[in-house]
């Protein structure tokens, strides 16, 4: 029978290599389910991984992936960095590129072309459920200061939360924005400016070990006392919980694109079950993306029937209904027709002790939700940023 | 015979010490002249002075009428005053021929020609023969510099100062360290370059035979001062040289 | 026949990089080997500095930079009509910043003005990322497009950047062999001496910076065309370090060595990369390997074999004058 | 602004500098001393962080994980010197061949970890006895900062100590000058240029392991903070102990009060400082300029 | 006295180009021979070669009757073989003082009269400048630091390479006293030389050199006579 080839991008090394290696856990896993399931005609889905570096290497193997391997899609990338230099290759050798991390809201909107889909939500969904929360759930406050990379992942989520609050009618005042470099080792000075701004909210924008540097250097000046903590992109990716154990104080408010223990669903305990099996730890966000990205494309085969009919396998993905580890009961993602991005909830929470998935000592808790439909997609949004940052 | 360099009032300190204390000196044009003098006496600070190598505190150099004081070396060469070095310095991995034609496309302003082949400079290749053939070299223009006896760099290294088309050649110590034939033989070049060229030259030795052989005027500087300047036969008879200098004892 | 043998090389250059078009390998062969012509035009530019000069850049990868995203910002202004005027402009731009960065760098000598263009390098790379307005920031730019002529296939723009190349690097030959570069390569022998046939040192070594780094800046606009996307990771170190790596690996004393330095490179990354994503452990091993046993580079063991038999005649020669 | 901030943010500088002083002080020992520019200075910062990691899984306490982890730091760097650095001293363009060697270690020391360790942030407590904070006047400094200001300085005193009093130092300062020299006057040039290595690179290691329970243990660590280093090295003078220092305390007051005053210049503040340096001193502040003859 | 420094048969290399060939010779205990030939004849060369800077293709050297063919140059500088080389070699940014303690390492361990206090008796010119940096020195006066770099290390057997290349003659003949004290205290010295006087005056024993061939050994009385053997050589 047939083997449909699938071309893989992802960072394998440095700081994102963790993302590279738990997506490719979720890819054996996803694979495992999906060729058990079985496809058309007996054909087996095969997926090719390979470190994508940077973006010139990244276009370089996807060109290769397509002419030489045959593959039929291109699958993966971390950084929106390579993820907008790849898509232009999907654009033009008309191959589908599905994106299962990257979060630059760019792919699905202003940069937008239509063999490209996302499984994972984009930051503008994470940022703009975080208006929501700032509006409804956190009382008597005013002024926010922002601290994120000095990079368009740092600098789009200000942008977006902003936009997000202005939306809501929210008034606020922005007292202070830091712009450390990406990977800063040391936040020490960032600290100490922040605590004397002395903001009601601390809006932070990083990812990763930033993260982890970060809390464990603010914590001991006492950061976490004086103002609320509002992270909400990536602050409770799960390796950063792991990374921090003890060090994470209680009661900030994080969320990520995926939670390990939220919705406590089967499908959400089974997935996370296979993963701990498969890797020996709990996945971080990323790999949730991965595993939903080669169902969509089984999905999407099935449909068809076939995986050499582009067109068609675009057609059979755009408004597909999947039902995805983080769905709560009650909800099903789907990709939305439009912009080929997934549309789901978004689960907002503050950190509480648990340490139910070792060796994080601190799990979110005290979800909120909010509903899919309120947050993507937004035309209007999707205009400004246009303006902003040119097609 | 008229002047063509007179240094004024030549000044310079090293931190505490006084390496060259006002030194008055005009040298005449075509004159052949030694320096003497003790060790750390100053005389390589006064031709690094001279040549622009490092400033001075004070004092002023004319070189033909024109304040050279603080113009920068490559433009001292660029007037025709010229230094070879007390250790040999070459362009090892080149040929001889090819270390003596760079000197030569300098002396043409060849140098900066940025598109044309190196050799296609017909003045350039005959004056590089010509030096060569002069100095004695040619016979070996094909060797690397690296590939030459110790005598034969310093030889090759006043070949390309020679190249320069020098108005006055420096020389630090042309033959130290050279065997005695090797010496005799430098002694003789120098002499008949001399005569050839009418070239003004300034050699500063630590061996009499060639002091006292060659040089028409010679020099004494002791702790950064000029003590005592005349012909030969003065300066052997010169007290002060004796005692600091010379020795009773001539070894 | 001396001529016959000076244009040997050439000779071999056309003959692989155009009978690789009658081979056709394959629609990504010919992707990479169009990599390697652009990767080998900007060691062979960095060479002019590290193999000649011997000064060692470790921030070429700016001017690398400076080319494509003047190209491609450009191109994204006005659209792609004057595509090489504007990869002219670019490696212009590379080579107007050269110059005041080789006013300052040069000052300093060996490791230190090494360390130099280092930082001058990274700052460049720190802008690019941070000021994400302009230059896109992390994300690049991307959707360059290409003239008319150039679209349809990457065999024409292969062809394209092959006599642009070409012509580049016959330029650059030029330069080797004239007078101004015998002065380049004595600077790197013997400075002092430089100074003392009435030359500036500095100023020849600017000249050399900023010739170094405008066909560097062609490289990168070429590079800009090829993928028709840039990225700040052009300008990172390790692009600056793989034109040492380049130019060691084929021979840093040779004009050529950098050509193969890029294709071994080029190879290499794409078959380790392959088949382990260890590849920076693999290409590390390959570096110690090359630094340790052939210092020379690839080009220069031919070189060193011719010499073993010439060295041991001439010390029979012994030449008294 | 008032006094309280300025000493805050004074405070904060100052613990920033030290551990930046920290990689670079054993960045510039081995440079002023091997005349080797040690890009993979970073790895041993990252090496040191791991070896006392998996101490500490073993052991579960600090202080033993750190000696293990400097020595093992200091160790690694004696093995690559003997085995590998060693044959390139004095080739011509030593300083490219060098640079690549250092380069070529950052890149199999980086997949090595992440091949033991995996690629995952991995965690050291501090230790417990330095885990609450200090109250200086109004200002609060975690006794943790103040632990590594406080070793910065012992490290700046035992070096200065050992290079400018000791016969050791002086041979070692001599060995970056000429090491054929050096050995014809009876010393083991070969044995000395091994133990500065380990000396530096055991300092990289500290540095990584001071560094870790502030900062996120990954593969990839070593790289970032190598470049920061470096400025400090260019701005301080290349080679110089205390250029270093002082390089690291500029560097980490101005960022600080940058902060402040000039938020948006943040991720380039260390490029102008450098680049200020640079026009007015090229050498580097306290460099002299050399007085070496021929 | 006994055959204290030996050299059998030597041949050494700089990478292809041969050098030295089969060159013998013997130093005695205490006594003074010098090398003579002319430039490029391998002088420098054969005593690079017994200091083990350069490690012979074939051949062997033995000191005090211990084969020392490539042993490490340390460990042969400790034995007491001092070499003071023809370039210098000083190093430049390390004080005067600095310098000369450097020499003591390869002393450990053995007595000797040498010590800061005499070098500086015998040079008061390094006593002036004692917290220079070395590199700051003239010619001369590094040369002067050279010398008396290796004597701190109380050598039992001194190769000087070239003493008196650029000293004035006053210096040279301090130098010479310097070298007769030396040999009072029973200093072997091995010696190249290219000022004969200065040779001569200090010498027992002559060995010639040419194109890396010995071709002459004599006593010094014999050697003053035969003026035919300095033509050939030496062009004297
Ligand atoms: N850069 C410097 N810094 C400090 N002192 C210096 C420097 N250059 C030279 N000197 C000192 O200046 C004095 C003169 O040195 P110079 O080299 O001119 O002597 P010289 O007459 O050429 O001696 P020689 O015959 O030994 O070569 C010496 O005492 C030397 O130590
Ligand atoms: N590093 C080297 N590489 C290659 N050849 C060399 C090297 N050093 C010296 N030679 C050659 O070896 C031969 C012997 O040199 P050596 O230095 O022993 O001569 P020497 O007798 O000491 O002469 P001098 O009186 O000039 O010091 C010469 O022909 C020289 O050109
Ligand atoms: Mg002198
Ligand atoms: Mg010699």
């Amino acid at each position: 029978a047939e083997t449909i080839k699938i071309g893989a991008l992802y960072t394998m090394t440095g700081r994102g290599g963790q993302y590279g290696k738990d997506s490719e856990v979720a890819i054996k896993i996803a694979l495992d389910e999906v060729n058990a399931k079985g496809l058309p005609g007996g054909a087996k889905l095969e997926v090719i991984i390979t470190d994508d570096k940077n973006p010139q290497y990244a276009v370089s193997v996807a060109k290769r992936y397509i002419t030489d391997e045959k593959c039929k899609f291109l699958f993966g990338i971390i950084s929106t960095g390579i993820g907008l230099a790849v898509t232009e290759v999907s654009k033009e050798y008309k191959v589908i590129l599905v994106g299962t991390d990257h979060a630059g809201t760019d792919l699905t909107a202003n940069k937008f072309q239509k063999y490209y889909f996302r499984t994972s939500n984009n930051t503008f969904q994470s940022m703009m459920a975080g208006a929501y929360y700032l509006k409804d759930e956190v009382k008597n406050w005013k002024k926010i200061a922002y601290i994120g990379p000095d990079y368009a992942y740092g600098r789009d989520q200000l942008m977006e939360l902003k936009w997000g609050l202005d939306k809501l009618g929210v008034k606020y005042e922005v007292v202070g924005e830091y712009w450390p470099k990406l990977y800063e080792p040391d936040y020490t000075s960032y600290i100490t400016a922040i605590i004397k701004a002395a903001p009601d909210i601390l809006v932070n924008g990083m990812w990763g070990g930033d993260t982890v540097s970060f809390i464990k250097q603010a914590k001991p000046y006492g950061l976490f006392n004086k103002m609320k903590y509002f992270h909400v992109d990536a602050g409770g990716n799960y390796e950063a919980l792991a990374a921090l154990g003890a060090d994470m104080p209680e009661g900030i408010i994080m969320s990520a694109r995926h939670h390990n223990n939220w919705p406590e669903t089967p499908a959400n305990k089974a997935y996370i079950q296979k993963f701990y099996k498969a890797a020996g730890r709990y996945p971080s966000y990323a790999a949730e993306g991965a595993y939903v990205g080669i169902h969509v494309i089984a999905e999407a085969i099935r449909k068809v029937g076939n995986a050499n009919d582009t067109e068609a396998l675009v057609k059979a993905m755009e408004g597909m209904k999947i039902q995805t580890p983080e769905d709560p009961p009650g909800f099903t993602s789907y990709i939305d027709p439009k912009t080929h991005q997934i549309v789901q909830v978004q689960a907002i929470g503050i950190t509480v002790k648990n340490d139910k998935f070792p060796p994080a000592k601190y799990m979110l808790g005290n979800f909120k939700v909010y509903p899919a439909d309120k947050l993507w997609p937004s035309f209007e949004y999707i205009d400004y940023m246009t303006k902003v940052k040119g097609k | 015979m008229s002047v063509i360099l007179e240094i004024k009032n030549l000044d310079k300190h090293f931190g505490g010490i006084h390496v060259t204390n006002h030194v008055n000196i005009s040298v005449k044009k075509g004159e052949m002249s030694a320096i003497i003098g003790p060790n750390g006496a100053g005389k390589t600070t006064f031709f690094n002075l001279i040549t622009g190598f490092i400033p001075s505190d004070d004092g002023s150099v004319v070189y033909e009428d024109r304040d050279i004081t603080k113009e920068r070396p490559e433009k001292i060469v660029k007037l025709g005053m010229v230094r070879a070095f007390q250790v040999s310095s070459l362009f090892l991995e080149e040929t001889v021929f090819d270390n003596v034609y760079l000197a030569a496309l300098s002396n043409f302003r060849k140098n900066a020609k940025i598109f044309a082949d190196r050799m296609a400079f017909k003045d350039a290749r005959e004056h590089t023969a010509f030096i060569l053939e002069k100095i004695g070299l040619f016979h070996c223009k094909d060797l690397k510099a690296s590939e030459l006896s110790h005598g034969d760099t310093k030889i090759l290294d006043i070949a390309i100062a020679l190249t320069l088309n020098p108005k006055i050649l420096l020389l630090d110590e042309p033959t130290a360290g050279m065997a005695p034939d090797e010496r005799i033989k430098m002694m003789h070049l120098l002499k008949e370059l001399h005569e050839f060229f009418q070239l003004t030259t300034i050699f500063i030795e630590h061996d009499m035979d060639m002091v006292f052989g060659i040089a028409e005027t010679i020099r004494v500087l002791v702790q950064g001062q000029l003590i005592a300047e005349g012909p030969p036969d003065y300066i052997r008879q010169h007290e002060t040289v004796i005692e600091a200098y010379l020795g009773k004892e001539v070894l | 026949m001396k001529k016959l043998k000076d244009y040997l090389p050439w000779i071999c250059y056309f003959v692989f990089f155009l009978g690789i078009l009658l081979v056709n390998p394959g629609t990504h062969y010919i992707h990479l080997v169009a990599r390697v012509i652009i990767f080998s035009l900007y060691a062979v530019a960095f060479n002019l500095l590290y193999g000649t000069t011997g000064l060692v850049s470790f921030g070429h990868a700016l001017f690398y930079g400076i080319g494509a995203y003047i190209t491609g910002m450009l191109v994204k202004a006005t659209g792609p009509e004057y595509f090489l005027l504007f990869i002219v402009l670019g490696a212009a731009g590379a080579a107007f910043v050269s110059f005041f960065i080789g006013l300052l760098t040069l000052r300093l000598t060996g490791i230190y003005f090494t360390m130099l263009t280092l930082a001058f390098a990274q700052l460049a790379w720190g802008l690019t990322f941070k000021l994400y307005h302009f230059t896109g920031g992390d994300d690049g730019i991307q959707a360059i497009a290409k003239p008319a002529m150039l679209t349809g296939g990457v065999t024409k723009y292969y062809l394209f950047s092959f006599v642009v190349v070409a012509i580049c690097m016959y330029i650059l030959w030029r330069i080797r062999r004239s007078p101004f570069g015998s002065v380049l390569n004595c600077i790197r022998q013997n400075p002092q001496r430089i100074t003392f046939l009435g030359l500036n040192v500095y100023k020849n070594q600017l000249k050399a910076f900023v010739i170094s780094a405008f066909f560097a800046g062609v490289a990168g606009g070429l590079y800009a065309g090829l993928d028709g996307s840039i990225h700040p990771d052009m300008l990172h170190w390790p692009t600056s370090g793989n034109a040492i790596l380049m130019a060691t690996i084929g021979g840093m004393g040779t004009f050529f060595g950098p050509v193969i330095g890029a294709g071994i490179l080029t190879g290499l990354e794409e078959i380790v990369g392959k088949y382990t994503e260890y590849w920076s452990f693999s290409i590390g091993v390959v570096v110690l390997i090359v630094v340790l046993l052939f210092p020379r580079g690839v080009l220069g063991i031919k070189r060193l074999a011719g010499n073993k038999n010439k060295e041991e005649k001439e010390t029979e020669v012994v030449c008294n004058s | 602004m008032d006094f309280n901030t300025l000493i805050a943010q004074f405070i904060s500088g100052l613990s920033v500098a030290m551990l930046l002083f920290l990689v670079a002080s054993g960045l510039t020992l081995i440079f002023g001393v091997l005349n080797v520019l040690n890009f993979a200075h970073g790895s041993f910062y990252l090496l040191g962080t791991y070896f006392t990691y998996q101490l500490m899984q073993m052991f579960d306490n600090f202080w033993v994980g750190l000696l293990v982890g400097v020595i093992g730091a200091g160790i690694v760097g004696m093995v690559i010197e003997v085995l590998f650095l060693r044959r390139i001293y004095g080739r011509d363009q030593e300083g490219a061949f060098q640079l690549l060697m250092t380069y070529a270690f950052i890149l199999i020391i980086d997949d090595v970890v992440k091949f033991i360790w995996g690629p995952e942030y991995k965690t050291i407590p501090k230790p417990d006895a330095l885990m609450g904070s200090l109250n200086i006047g109004t200002t609060v400094v975690p006794t943790y900062n103040v632990f590594i200001i406080v070793v910065g300085l012992l490290v700046v005193l035992f070096a200065w100590y050992f290079l400018t009093k000791t016969d050791k130092g002086k041979m070692v300062r001599a060995s970056s000058l000429d090491r054929n020299m050096l050995g014809l006057l009876g010393t083991n040039v070969p044995m000395i240029m091994t133990l500065t290595f380990g000396v530096a690179t055991a300092m990289g290691g500290l540095a990584g392991i001071l560094a870790a329970p502030l900062r996120t243990v990954t593969p990839g660590a070593g790289v970032e903070v190598i470049i920061d280093s470096m400025i400090v090295v260019v701005i301080g003078g290349f080679g110089n102990f205390w250029g270093a220092l002082l390089g690291a305390l500029i560097i980490g007051e101005v960022l600080s009060f940058g902060i402040l005053w000039m938020p948006e210049l943040a991720t380039v503040l260390t490029f102008i400082v450098m680049i200020i340096v640079l026009i007015v001193k090229p050498e580097g502040l306290l460099s002299k300029k050399m007085v070496g003859r021929k | 006295m006994a055959d204290f420094l030996v050299a059998e048969n030597i041949n050494s290399y700089y990478g292809k180009s041969h050098i030295l060939f089969d060159v013998s010779f013997t130093v005695l205990e205490g006594e003074t021979l010098c090398l003579m030939g002319r430039n490029g004849a391998g002088k420098s060369t054969t005593f690079k070669t017994l200091v083990m800077d350069i490690v012979p293709k074939k051949g062997k050297v033995y000191f005090n009757g211990k084969d020392i063919t490539g042993m490490k140059t340390y460990k042969i500088a400790r034995l007491g073989l001092g070499l003071v080389p023809e370039d210098r070699k000083i190093f430049g940014p390390l004080t005067v003082k600095e310098n000369l303690t450097l020499g003591t390492s390869m002393g450990k361990g053995r007595k000797g009269v040498w010590n800061l206090d005499l070098v500086y008796e015998f040079f008061p010119v390094l006593k002036d400048f004692q917290s220079r940096p070395g590199g700051t020195l003239s010619g001369g006066e590094q040369q002067m630091l050279t010398i008396a770099r290796t004597l701190m290390g109380n050598p039992v057997v001194l190769l000087l390479d070239e003493p008196t290349e650029g000293l004035s003659p006053v210096m040279v003949k301090i130098l010479k006293d310097l070298v007769l004290k030396l040999k009072e205290v029973g200093t072997t010295i091995l010696l190249s030389e290219q000022n004969i006087k200065f040779a001569m005056a200090v010498s027992d024993r002559v060995a010639i050199i040419d194109k890396g061939y010995i071709r002459y050994k004599a006593d010094i009385d014999t050697f003053k006579k035969d003026d035919a053997i300095k033509k050939q050589y030496l062009a004297v």
